[in-house]
């Protein structure tokens, strides 16, 4: 670290201490544990800053924040899954003794004999810091594979597969299935109002047509060449279309995003908007 | 002074824009973080000083608004808090929009949730929109809150036919039956309307699968954006109206104030919101032109060389 | 035998948890089988902290580069864990909950992790900015119709959009950028995302076979290993 | 001629589809608001029977409307339906609540030293003698037992679904093989004026072994099982198979050449999902191929990883790769580590690893959420090249923006197919691509099923849940 780097950090310090103590002022009207709140609201001010200066680029502020963070989630994920599932879900099926010190209600039942194997399949997993038995940590993954695998199989087969397959079954001539009216009609709806019978039907034709094109695309056994590649770039064309509306269209929530930081910073901590 | 505020950091974003406009006309691409700047003055500055767009309802929004308008006053309205505190800043003006606006109708408003984090936000409303703005209604008498049932899909399946097996009191206490709403409602077919706001899961889309389609209820709803075009699909035939993502709410807001301008000076967290989103859109689109001219210029000027 | 037992896992449970789909007395292995799971990953954990423990001890024993914010991580990391084991200046006894207001994991999770996670979530505003100027050029066609797409649907969002084409009328009305931006929303958006998720649903459904058939077995490592 | 066969199913449709049209009849729907209301006239046809394809425990009842419903004087606005309960079930629901009672009891521990676990384990026995004796209590009808209303209709509907949990503590527990009867009871808009059905019954209730209601997703197993067994045992036999260049795949080697020269290290990301998504379960087959080619031309390599369990397989993946390339001394159990299991944590120090550590390639593979962009800008920012590959929809168009190189969907699953080279792998690839076919030729045939009033064709892919 060079000495203008410590100017900087030596600034920071005295900003956050200076916050400190106008915020712990500022509060400490209302709230008996300022001192702490005002420790708090700063430190969260400092941090959302420290992030945001990654902006600009790497430096000590951006690192302090991330080592922290990491830090910090690693062990949150880790109590939170001690508590909710060795002694949510595991304990009161397993032991009366430990049930009563965690004061969770016991559950006895036959079958939670079976609640040991995932024990002993965890246990197995630690078995891979060992040199020696390291292969048998490859059994619990076998059955957390082996049950997704089976899960996903029929899940997907149901809910991407056949329900799409079936929802691209659309009317192309009329507006409900099985509706056309004849000729007349289509010809007195041929104007593009966005609720109109001709828009609806556009809507169908290009919902057919795209979705055709697109799984034209996904080919990998046969050359894209002629007709098929024809095909293949059209489908091609609707996923950029696809891609690009998607995009356009989760900008807003992003920003969202950000108009809630900024006014964490302008409302809870320098308090300029009410 | 809040107009020097607006117009001073508006003349900065226009005039930078401007003066890298002319930059890419010579051909000079822009460095990410002048970009970054200007996303932070554009939406930090509509927050500090407020900046509203005039905003037309959509016929998606002005639908929904035009169906509790003409419901004859004292219809019941069934409306479901079904969203999280993350969700809240995108959907929950339109609740209270939502709410507002049908009170004002004098219609009689059933609340609930089905999601456990909406009790405290459903609270929120009733404590903050509708005490202030309505003193003179009663809870009990001109709407009801009877609070959240786990339970997800599996009470809508219940409340489709028989809505006291599912809620036999409101959150009081109180028996349905000794409130005067529920003399005409058994089940979600009575309801005039039904009104969910969420974007999660049970959501809109539950409301209208479990309960609008089978029992042939008209559905409004307020969803958070990134769902909103999931259900598309389903206007105007399963769901009457849909208030997209915090633009839904604003347009809600803004045809709303004009409808009923006893609430022009309402607090409108839509219309407010949608400052920094039309501000930071327009900064993009800016971007995406500079950077379409730097491009065939750079392109042209490699040519010739 | 160090490939054929863990394959042979994968088998029976694989087809037990197909077959249990069309048998409804089977239809509770699904929450069975998905709470085994979480214990399993709870176990993992271990893995886990060892491996993060063990990175940073080591930067910090061999004084590597920036070894001084591995204090930051293992502090960090100490003082979260005691805070919610022990359930430090938790309200009430053991069995309120883990990060109930005012015990000091609910306010670490409160002052340090959701601001930090929700600002670094918020950085996405800044790079979707930065992305939309880079790469919506109309370098080709594919280009061309991202950027198409994208800009509509942008100005849709918009007050602006309507202010430019409210002179169109009615019978056009789809031709209104409000209006043709939820349409592009509808149609194409609609179809090339079916298109992707027929072919994902196909993948994963092959996938899955395969697995469960043993055909695809890079989860187990070489045989050697 | 592919086109000619287009446009002849083009005309076909539009030729057709005057025969097709119908006319909508016109339902005056007028409600009758006469003060005099009769009684009206009961249901009849009463049936009912065990509720197909579940666990038990349910009930459909189906009945001919009242003639008053709909015609007639028009007055019926809702059906009644009624059970007939013995009271041995109401003594059930009275332990029931003592259960209830004594379970709040021992939660909140209001009697100090009070063993409530006895006492549960006592009453849940009694309620379990009570319930043998729920077949018999039915059988006894109509002696010891009350008509009770179990549910209601409004007019117009036929049937009713009557079903309870299978928790036997529940007191809306329904159980099996007992002889309900019901009755059914047209009401008017004054509740007192109503007209009860016959008595329909014994119906019994009870679990299935079979779920038809799947039928479409039994066959599509049964019919893709044996496509994929098919093609790789042909493949197996030696047959040619071709697979189209998949452009992200080919790019890693040039990227990984790259990195060499440069002399930079190489970043690969597997996402968030866990070792059992199949995102990530075919991103490990990438990364044992790029692993390999790094300890080939001894660049460096670095796995940053999420979820402990995809580490410990992503550590296995590449030490067998370094064993496989000859260089098992090349490996450094540091490559692959553990970060965090947060989402936004991950991303900051993944984040940080890029510009400090300027990697000359970054790969995503796997599955990603919101922190896609901010990966793929950071990488940007670094200058590096960035391949990647999820089958996440929502985050596609983030990677297709910032990425030189995107995977998309199935081509991610594609690719360990196309890497491996192996027949097997390439014939369930095969498999794949007729299913697809399938789907096309279906949606073309639902198509026209849809467009000329066949509704029994598009009904075949009616799952019920």
């Amino acid at each position: 670290m060079n000495r203008s780097t410590y100017i900087v950090v030596g600034v920071v310090v005295v900003l956050f201490l200076l916050s400190w103590i106008l915020k712990a002022v500022s509060l400490s009207g209302e709230d008996h544990r300022y001192i702490l709140h005002g420790f708090l609201i700063t430190m969260s001010a400092f941090l959302t800053l420290a992030i945001f200066s990654f902006l600009y680029r790497d430096n000590p502020f951006y690192k302090f924040a991330e080592h922290l963070f990491v830090g910090v989630s690693a062990a949150f994920w880790m109590t939170q899954g001690f508590w909710s599932t060795i002694v949510g879900n595991l304990i009161p099926r397993l032991s009366a003794g430990f049930s009563e010190f965690f004061m969770v209600p016991h559950q006895p039942s036959p079958w939670n004999i079976a609640y040991w194997i995932p024990v002993i399949l965890g246990i197995l997993l630690l078995m891979r810091l060992s040199a020696k038995y390291g292969w048998l940590s490859r059994w619990p993954l076998a059955l957390i594979v082996g049950t997704t695998a089976g899960l996903n199989f029929v899940r997907y087969l149901r809910s991407d597969f056949i329900v799409q397959v079936s929802s691209t079954f659309v009317p192309l001539l009329g507006r409900e299935p099985h509706q056309w009216q004849g000729g007349g009609a289509f010809i007195s709806h041929l104007d593009l109002s966005a609720t109109g019978q001709l828009a609806a039907l556009l809507t169908n034709w290009i919902i057919f047509l795209g979705v055709f094109c697109g799984i034209v695309y996904f080919f990998f056994s046969k050359e894209h060449t002629g007709v098929f590649g024809r095909a293949s770039r059209v489908g091609i064309w609707v996923l950029m279309i696809t891609f690009g509306a998607s995009f356009g269209y989760t900008v807003m929530g992003r920003i969202s995003l950000l108009v809630g930081r900024v006014t964490f910073l302008f409302r809870d901590w320098l308090e300029l908007i009410s | 002074m809040p107009d020097v505020g607006v117009m001073v950091p508006l003349v900065a974003i226009f005039g930078g824009l401007i003066w890298l406009l002319v930059r890419a006309i010579r051909g000079r691409e822009v460095e990410r973080r002048v970009i970054f700047i200007f996303i932070f003055v554009a939406v930090a500055t509509p927050i500090l000083f407020p900046i509203t767009f005039q905003e037309h309802a959509t016929p998606v929004v002005k639908d929904l608004f035009d169906r509790i308008e003409n419901l004859p006053p004292g219809s019941t309205i069934l409306m479901s808090f079904d969203f999280d505190p993350a969700m809240a800043p995108e959907v929950q003006p339109m609740a209270n929009a939502l709410a507002r606006h049908s009170l004002t109708r004098e219609h009689k408003i059933v609340f609930m949730c089905l999601w456990a984090t909406g009790q405290s936000l459903l609270n929120t409303t009733l404590e903050y929109v509708i005490k202030p703005d309505f003193p003179h209604l009663v809870d009990g008498v001109d709407f009801v809150n009877v609070g959240y049932k786990a339970g997800n899909e599996g009470v809508l399946n219940v409340i489709v036919s028989d809505f006291k097996k599912m809620f036999p009191t409101d959150v009081n206490g109180v028996p349905l039956d000794s409130i005067e709403i529920f003399d005409k409602v058994g089940s979600c077919r009575d309801f005039d309307l039904i009104l969910t706001v969420g974007g999660g899961r049970p959501g809109p889309k539950e409301w209208v699968l479990f309960v609008g389609d089978p029992a042939n209820v008209p559905i409004g709803a307020g969803v958070a954006a990134v769902v909103a075009p999931q259900l598309y699909p389903y206007y105007p035939r399963q769901v009457i109206g849909i208030l997209g993502g915090i633009k839904g709410a604003a347009e809600y807001e803004s045809e709303l104030a004009q409808t009923h301008p006893r609430f022009e000076d309402m607090e409108k967290p839509g219309l407010r919101m949608m400052g920094p989103q039309t501000l930071a859109h327009v900064v993009i689109m800016a971007f995406i032109v500079i950077g379409n001219i730097a491009f065939f210029r750079g392109r042209r000027g490699r040519k010739t060389e | 035998m160090r490939q054929l037992v863990p394959l042979t896992i994968t088998f029976c449970v694989g087809t037990l948890l197909i077959v249990s789909v069309f048998i409804p007395p089977l239809g509770d292995l699904e929450r069975t089988f998905t709470l085994w799971f979480d214990i399993i990953a709870v176990f993992a954990f271990f893995l886990g902290g060892g491996n993060l423990l063990r990175v940073h001890i080591n930067k910090l024993w061999r004084r590597k580069k920036d070894w001084g914010f591995s204090i930051v991580t293992l502090a960090g990391f100490a003082t979260m864990l005691a805070a919610g084991l022990f359930k430090i200046g938790n309200p009430g006894d053991i069995a309120t909950a883990v990060d109930a207001p005012g015990s000091m994991f609910y306010t670490i999770f409160d002052s340090v992790v959701v601001p930090l996670g929700s600002t670094m979530y918020s950085l996405l505003a800044f790079f979707v900015a930065s992305a939309s100027y880079r790469a919506f050029r109309a370098k080709n066609r594919e280009a061309t119709l991202l950027l198409l797409a994208a800009f509509i649907i942008l100005l849709g969002r918009t007050p602006f959009g309507l202010m430019l084409t409210e002179w169109v009328p009615d019978s056009f009305s789809l031709l209104q950028i409000p209006n043709l931006a939820i349409w592009i929303m509808n149609s194409p958006n609609l179809a090339g995302q079916r298109a992707i998720m027929i072919g994902i649903g196909l993948g994963v459904v092959s996938m899955s076979l395969r697995l469960i058939l043993g055909i695809e077995r890079s989860y187990l490592g070489g045989d050697n290993a | 001629m592919k086109n000619k066969c287009l446009m002849a199913v083009v005309l076909l449709l539009v030729g057709f589809s005057g025969v097709a049209a119908e006319e909508e009849a016109l339902a005056g729907d007028t409600l009758v608001t006469d003060p005099m209301l009769l009684f009206p006239a009961p249901v009849t046809n009463l049936e009912g029977r065990d509720s197909d394809n579940d666990h038990g425990h349910s009930v459909d009842l189906s009945w001919e409307l009242s003639p008053d419903d709909g015609a007639g004087q028009r007055s019926v606005m809702k059906y009644d339906i009624f059970r007939w309960i013995p009271t041995l079930m109401d003594s059930a629901d009275v332990i029931r609540s003592a259960i209830g009672v004594a379970l709040t009891a021992r939660e909140v521990d209001e009697v100090p030293g009070a063993d409530w676990n006895d006492t549960l384990r006592f009453l849940r026995d009694v309620l379990d003698t009570l319930i043998v004796q729920f077949p018999a209590a039915h059988a006894a009808y109509p002696n010891d037992g009350e008509w009770r209303r179990v549910g209601m209709v409004p007019s117009g509907e036929g049937c009713f679904e009557h079903s309870g949990p299978k928790d036997r503590l529940s007191s809306d527990f329904l159980p099996d093989y007992c002889d309900f009867r019901f009755r059914v009871d047209a009401v008017t808009s004054d509740e007192s004026i109503r007209t009860s059905s016959d008595v329909a019954g014994p119906i019994q209730c009870y679990g299935q072994w079979f779920n038809s209601g799947r039928k479409p997703v039994l066959v599509g197993v049964l019919v893709f099982g044996f496509l994929t067994i098919l093609m790789v045992s042909r493949a197996r036999k030696g047959a040619d198979l071709y697979v189209r260049p998949i452009s992200g795949i080919e790019a890693v080697d040039d990227a990984i050449g790259r990195a060499t020269e440069m002399g930079r290290p190489i970043l690969y990301v597997l996402g968030l999902g866990t070792a059992a998504d199949v995102a990530t379960i075919a991103s490990f087959t990438i990364l044992g191929r790029v692993a390999k080619r790094v300890a080939e031309y001894q660049t460096d390599l670095i796995v940053p990883t999420y979820d402990p369990i995809v580490m410990s397989v992503a550590q296995e993946v590449v030490k067998s790769s370094y064993l496989d390339a000859g260089r098992p001394e090349g490996y450094n159990e540091d490559t692959v580590h553990f970060v965090t299991q947060s989402q936004f944590a991950y991303v900051a120090a993944v984040n940080g690893i890029m510009l400090r550590q300027r990697p000359a390639t970054n790969i995503y593979m796997g599955m990603f959420h919101a922190e896609s962009l901010l990966l793929a800008e950071t990488g940007v920012e670094a200058g590096s090249i960035q391949i990647a590959g999820t089958d996440q929809i929502a985050q596609l168009p983030f990677f297709i923006v910032a990425c030189d190189y995107t995977l998309i969907g199935e081509e991610l699953y594609a690719a360990s197919a196309y890497l491996g080279r192996e027949p097997v792998l390439l014939g369930s690839l095969k498999a794949q691509d007729y299913a697809k076919a399938a789907v096309v030729m279906l949606a073309l045939l639902g198509l026209a099923a849809s467009n000329f009033a066949l509704p029994w064709f598009v009904n075949l892919f009616h799952v019920i849940d």
